[in-house]
């Protein structure tokens, strides 16, 4: 009697979940606007990333919608930080018909979906997966942030070029993707360069919280400064307990440090002279970047990151490029395909992260880091 | 000087996990369910003391206070709906409904509260204590932890063994009923139980953000697998044990980091974990029940 | 039947039958004991039971009647003293294996599996019948399906000693008390022992169900031609099939005979039956 | 004689079943595939349901038929996914044939996850009840661990393997096939939703024809009364190990299975949560109870998909889909009322059918 009772539940479960996946694939319509689509972590651990690319996209979305040009229609889809769930995400995306697609907000998902976007032929511009795995031999996966190779490597050559240190200690997240890759080309320039690194720690999901070790470290090996490639969560953590035990060296940062700021209720005083390579500034004078902030501060109660930015860039640059081609919104998603990336490869792109942005073939985007220094609260450029 | 620097670390990290553990231990030894939501109680706890402190400009205290109110309450109107309506269901069935628990207050607190960080406001103060000249330097956060874990400790072991209330919780936690037959309103036992081991859940939350201030919606989960484990390793069911376990956890967790490595200290946590099950079944200070044949 | 019993030399005491006299015993304790933390449970506990013997362990509440049981099956290890089994020595072996060398048992409180049919029940007592192994069941070769049906016509066979053959498809669990004793028994047959050990099969039972349940001892006992040793409150059931009883209290022996002797034994009457009478 | 057929014909008919609707359902879905009537969000489920189907059924073995809470089985999974795959890229230039490496690939994968079965069963299984759950969930964290920290690489002077930091030093025209915490990159897509049904089979083959021999029986045996399985003779250790070992090893081949759907796979993908999402299938589906955990795994994979067009509420709403289901099945009272509206339905059934037509055929 039970089992009947739950399996007639459960069949009465999968048929209503197969019928709404059907009201899904209905919802597919071609319409007046190019339907571009992402995914990223809107729930779970990684949920801010996700979100904020979301608002990002949206803002840019509304703006050029408005202008009355070109028009998009932006769906985001949550990933919850999972490979399997990103690929889902994009299935769903597909289904309701994505032309052009944002890929996904966090590196390995993006992996995941930008196997599928390559051979579905649907181009991709990623606003902050930063692996190399992401582009490698991709045609049409494109980045908007730098790869994490670069960052490494920029990172290690400022430290040396502006002589910030001379010992180094190094706090890593060891089952990041983004973390170990600018990990590991840092360590490589550094020794290239003749950087010595005196302490390296690393640390892992549900365990980072507590950092005393890893600080105690670096303090004891008389490390002067210590770069921190991870995103700002936990580097806030690191900050607060250094600060704790009354331990001060120069900290660096990537640009997954940025967001730092806005975070609510942070002491500013506790990343005072915090350095750090970002392409974004929320207290930028420029009048793009003030309009953004304040439309984000806006709509979302909060200032927008890094991540908020790439993704707005990338629907500019996708409206640069489709107008650039002429393309229209009838088109397939395999035709934008191949224009996307004659576009891509050939133009120019001013933005919210960085002026007369280029890419090459690879996907790659140049663009110059800005090294920032946080002094009173705000940024000030380290140039 | 190192060495006793690990060592406070870890007591203190390891007094979070023991008041934790405290709900855990308490749930499980009344009603025999791992309340897998109880680290997003945690997390709640922390998340009103934010707002009420920094967003709402109240004392420290009120801030604790308040958050202990309202985690006293969502853990007696959780236990009321989900877990009450089981109490005669198979013990794997109250399980997965409390991970159905832990899942709706993780995804509510992301809507109510989004996704985004909150660094949490110190409720202690930023002092910290010099000793040895210098050498060794303590923040007050531990400081307060460690006491308040052991307050609560003391306080806990009054209640269950001096109080009626207290008593009546033993008894329902040696044979329900038999409890019932003596005049006991298990029901309200149980409820009692859940209430207190929010309570608890609230001010564990608070010292969690306040030595490790950042806050947001999956905060609770980790420590609450932490805690659960402690729990264990020091014989579930068993008040002296959550405590001895959270602190042995916290310690060597910080030992394991210091000493051996940072990237698999984890993995030496559980692995000790498993030595000391393997060689005391039923954890440091659980009673080992022989089966009766 | 043998109603005549002989004393058996050192260091048991005890009676065996006649016609088992010279047959070496089934089952030999010498000097057995067991201490739990510091108190002494059973001690100085020596048996000796025949091939084909009906013997009673008796004694009041907390005697450590089942204490015995439980060393006999190697359920707890001996602190002291031997247990030879056929002659040979069970000592650091598994329960399991002291059921394969031939001690099969049942409980005081039931131990049925009980989400499993009546026939899954004795199949399980059947596990060691069986020659086939994991792969052979999983691919299900034909000796699966032999050795399948064997194993169930035996079982068939084994339910129709109490004529539970309709009861095969039953969930054990569901059965009324009185046949789930029955199956036990059943079960602990299955295993082919040579010593059958009862923690008081008759708990529960109304004094016809308890005749019916001492004819069909005595009837698994002839047919099977295997020791039985039982616990058992009932006097009447035991005065009425054992051949010789052994009395303890305290986890010590104080007295042994046949059932004539017991009945008489003043020290058994003041300690056990001594003491019913003068309630 | 008659009550013997009875007894077979009883747990087969529900074992034919079983095999009944998923070879129906493959059916179905594959013909959709090839028709293209499929939904991509659908189709690109198929392979995960699979290998989720297959887990669930392992993991029913040890928690449904065996009785042993396991809150770690995604860590054989991990185990299975990570050699399994190494395998396939390991043997890409020695066998073109993709389908049979993705095949050796679960064989490789399914006897490492035996293998840690083993190693973790024999010190796990001395424990009993929670206790042993919360060791098979430490060993779930410390399989993470270990794999996060794991690099393998593969060149000509073979399989280099180093711990902690990448020290594996490979010859020139080598690769890193795992590498620590970015896990395994660039995986060529090998799993079909044909070689996932195949799986599916071939396990409930495995654990449907294990259940019902003398080894299944004794398996139940140990869960419903350990010492009276004893006294029977019943080797418990080695039964509860075997069980274990099955599962774990069934894990491993899900794993593989898994992780050749997607081009990339880290070791965090196989934690706690993923274990519990397991758990959940189980004991949605009913202890013991196989298609019900098929049932279940399907449902809950699709679930959170279907609900996508609540934007944010859908994982709420998913938890409280889970309290709810947890409550109507196992509250006495509102299970009465779900029987009584049950009645009502059944009473009213000739109606619908005249009404509706063949709505009901979905039942």
């Amino acid at each position: 009697m039970k089992h009947t009772t739950k399996k007639l539940l459960a069949f009465a479960m999968v048929l209503t979940m197969l019928m709404s996946l059907c009201s899904v694939f209905a919802l597919a319509d071609e319409g007046a606007a190019f339907k571009l689509g992402g995914t990223g972590p809107l729930t779970g651990g990684a949920a801010i990333y996700g979100n904020a690319a979301a608002n990002g996209a949206k803002i840019a979305v509304d703006e050029i919608n408005a202008e009355g040009g070109i028009q998009f229609e932006l769906r985001y889809e949550d990933d919850a930080h999972d490979a399997e769930k990103a690929v889902n995400a994009y299935n769903t995306l597909k289904d309701w018909g994505m032309q052009i697609s944002l890929g996904s907000v966090t590196s390995k998902p993006c992996e995941a979906t930008s196997a599928e976007t390559f051979a579905d032929r649907i181009f991709a511009l990623t606003p902050s997966a930063s692996s190399t795995a992401t582009t490698e031999g991709k045609d049409n996966q494109f980045q908007m942030c730098f790869m994490d190779p670069n960052q490494g490597s920029a990172s290690a050559q400022y430290i040396f070029d502006q002589s910030l240190g001379t010992k180094i200690a190094i706090i890593w997240k060891n089952d990041d993707v983004y973390s170990k890759g600018i990990r590991d080309t840092f360590v490589e320039k550094a020794e290239e360069l003749g950087l010595e690194i005196v302490s390296e720690t690393e640390f892992a999901d549900g365990n980072d919280q507590d950092f005393s070790v890893q600080i105690s470290d670096a303090q004891s090996n008389g490390a002067d400064l210590v770069f921190l490639p991870m995103y700002y969560q936990p580097a806030s953590l690191i900050l607060a307990q250094a600060a704790g035990v009354g331990y001060a060296p120069k900290w660096f940062g990537v640009d997954g440090m940025d967001g730092i700021l806005t975070m609510e209720g942070f002491d500013p005083a506790l990343a005072e002279g915090v350095m750090l390579l970002t392409p974004f500034n929320a207290d930028s004078e420029d009048e793009k970047t003030v309009a953004f902030v304040e439309k984000y501060q806006e709509l979302y109660g909060e200032i927008p990151n890094q991540f908020a930015a790439d993704a707005y860039d990338c629907v500019y640059a996708y409206k640069q490029a489709l107008e650039a081609a002429g393309a229209t919104p009838d088109m397939s998603a395999e035709e934008l395909c191949d224009l996307m990336i004659e576009q891509f490869t050939s133009m120019t792109f001013d933005g919210l992260t960085g002026e007369g942005m280029t890419w090459d073939a690879t996907g790659a985007v140049s663009k110059s880091p800005k090294g920032m220094v946080i002094q009173d609260g705000a940024y000030v450029g380290l140039d | 000087m190192a060495f006793l620097n690990f060592l406070i670390s870890g007591i203190s990290l390891g007094s979070i996990y023991a008041i934790i553990a405290l709900g855990y231990t308490m749930v499980y030894g009344i009603a025999k369910m791992l309340n897998f939501a109880h680290g997003d109680v945690i997390m709640v706890g922390a998340y009103i003391c934010f707002y009420a402190v920094a967003r709402y400009k109240l004392p420290p205290l009120v801030g604790i206070l308040a958050a202990m109110a309202v985690c006293t309450v969502l853990g007696i109107i959780v236990e009321r709906l989900a877990y009450k309506p089981l109490r005669a269901a198979p013990s794997l069935a109250v399980l997965i409904t409390a991970i159905g628990v832990s899942y709706f207050l993780q995804n509510s607190a992301l809507l109510l509260w989004s996704s985004n960080p909150k660094v949490f406001p110190s409720v202690t103060g930023m002092g910290k204590i010099s000793l040895f000249g210098g050498q060794l330097t303590v923040s007050l956060v531990t400081v307060v932890t460690i006491i308040t874990c052991i307050v609560i400790m003391i306080a806990l072991t009054w209640f269950t063994g001096n109080t009626k209330m207290g008593k009546a919780m033993r008894a329902c936690s040696e044979d329900k009923g038999a409890a019932q037959l003596m005049g006991i309103n298990v029901n309200s036992t149980i409820s009692m139980t859940f209430a207190i081991g929010s309570g608890l859940a609230a001010i564990a939350g608070v010292l969690l953000c306040s030595a490790y201030p950042t806050l947001v919606p999956t905060t609770g989960s980790m420590p609450g697998i932490k805690a659960f484990t402690a729990a264990v390793f020091g014989g579930i069911g068993s008040i002296p044990g959550a405590m001895l376990g959270g602190i042995l956890l916290g310690v060597i967790e910080i030992f394991a980091k210091a000493y051996i490595s940072t990237q698999v200290s984890d993995a030496i946590v559980f692995a000790v974990l498993i030595v000391v099950l393997l060689v005391k079944p039923a954890g440091l200070l659980g009673k080992q029940v022989r089966e009766k044949v | 039947m043998a109603s005549k019993v002989k004393l058996v030399p050192i260091p048991s005491d005890s009676v065996i039958p006649e016609r088992d006299i010279d047959k070496s015993p089934i089952l030999e304790t010498h000097h057995l004991g067991i201490d739990f933390g510091g108190l002494v449970a059973v001690d100085d506990f020596n048996l000796t039971i025949g091939r084909t013997e009906i013997a009673g362990l008796i004694g009041p509440n907390g005697a450590g009647k089942t204490t015995i049981f439980n060393l006999l099956t190697n359920v707890y290890q001996p602190t002291r003293g031997t247990i030879l089994l056929d002659g040979k020595s069970t000592k650091g072996l598994k329960t399991s294996q002291v059921c394969k060398l031939g001690i099969a048992r049942t409980f005081q409180n039931i131990r049925l599996f009980s989400a499993m049919t009546v026939m899954e029940n004795i199949l399980v007592g059947l596990h060691d019948e069986m020659d086939y192994n994991v792969l052979t069941s999983i691919i299900r070769l034909p000796g699966f399906f032999r050795s399948e049906r064997i194993a169930r016509e035996r079982a068939m066979e084994l339910l129709s000693i109490f004529n539970m053959e309709d009861l095969a498809d039953a969930e054990a669990g569901s059965l009324p008390y009185g046949a789930q004793r029955r199956l036990e028994i059943l079960r602990a047959l299955a295993t082919n022992p040579c010593l059958l050990l009862l923690d008081e099969p008759a708990a529960g039972m109304n004094p016809s169900e308890t005749e019916e349940l001492m004819e069909n001892i005595r009837r698994i006992r002839d047919m099977f031609q295997i020791a039985v040793l039982l616990i058992e409150h009932d006097m009447n059931l035991v005065m009425g099939i054992c051949e010789g009883i052994c009395v303890v209290n305290y986890g010590k022996v104080i007295a042994k005979g046949d059932p004539d002797q017991i009945k008489n034994d003043p020290v058994v009457i003041e300690a056990y039956l001594g003491k019913k009478g003068a309630k | 004689m008659k009550t013997k057929n009875k007894t077979l014909n009883k747990t087969s008919r529900m074992n034919f079943i079983t095999y009944g609707v998923v070879i129906a359902a493959y059916a179905i879905l594959q013909t959709m595939v090839s028709t293209g009537s499929i939904s991509s969000t659908l189709k690109g489920m198929l392979v995960p349901i699979c290998a989720y189907v297959v887990m669930a059924v392992s993991l029913n073995l040890t928690v449904g038929v065996l009785g042993e809470l396991s809150l770690g089985h995604a860590g054989f999974m991990s185990v299975g996914a990570f050699t399994g795959v190494t395998a396939a890229i390991a043997l890409q230039d020695a066998i073109p044939s993709g389908t049979l490496r993705l095949c050796i690939g679960m064989v490789v994968g399914a006897i490492f996850a035996a293998i840690a079965g083993v190693l973790i069963g024999i010190p796990v299984l001395r424990l009993k009840g929670d206790y042993l759950a919360i060791v098979t969930l430490a060993f779930g964290e410390i399989i993470k661990s270990i794999i996060n920290n794991l690099y393998v690489g593969v060149d000509a002077n073979g399989m280099q393997l180093s711990f902690l930091s990448d020290k594996t030093n490979l010859a020139e025209g080598g690769k890193l096939i795992i590498a620590g915490p970015m896990g395994i990159g660039g995986i060529t897509k090998l799993s079909t939703f044909t070689i996932g049904f195949v799986l599916v089979m071939i396990t409930l083959v495995i654990v449907f024809n294990l259940v019902n021999s003398r080894t299944g029986r004794a398996i139940k045996a140990i869960r419903d009364n350990r010492i009276a399985a004893e006294s029977v003779g019943i080797n418990v250790t080695k039964y509860r190990l075997m069980a274990f070992v099955i599962s774990a090893a069934l894990a491993g081949a899900a794993g593989t299975l898994f992780a050749e759907n997607y081009s990339t796979v880290v070791a965090n993908k196989f934690d706690f949560n993923t274990s519990i999402l397991v758990l959940v299938f189980v004991v949605l589906g009913g202890l013991g109870n196989m298609l019900g955990s098929i049932i279940a795994a399907a449902a809950l994979t699709i679930l959170p998909e279907a609900l996508r067009q609540f934007a944010d509420y859908r994982m709420l709403i998913y938890a409280i889909v889970l309290i709810l289901v947890m409550l109507i099945t196992n509250n006495p009272t509102l299970k009465g009322y779900l029987n009584i509206i049950k009645q009502k339905l059944v009473r009213k059934k000739p109606v619908a059918q005249t009404a509706e037509g063949g709505a009901d055929n979905g039942k």
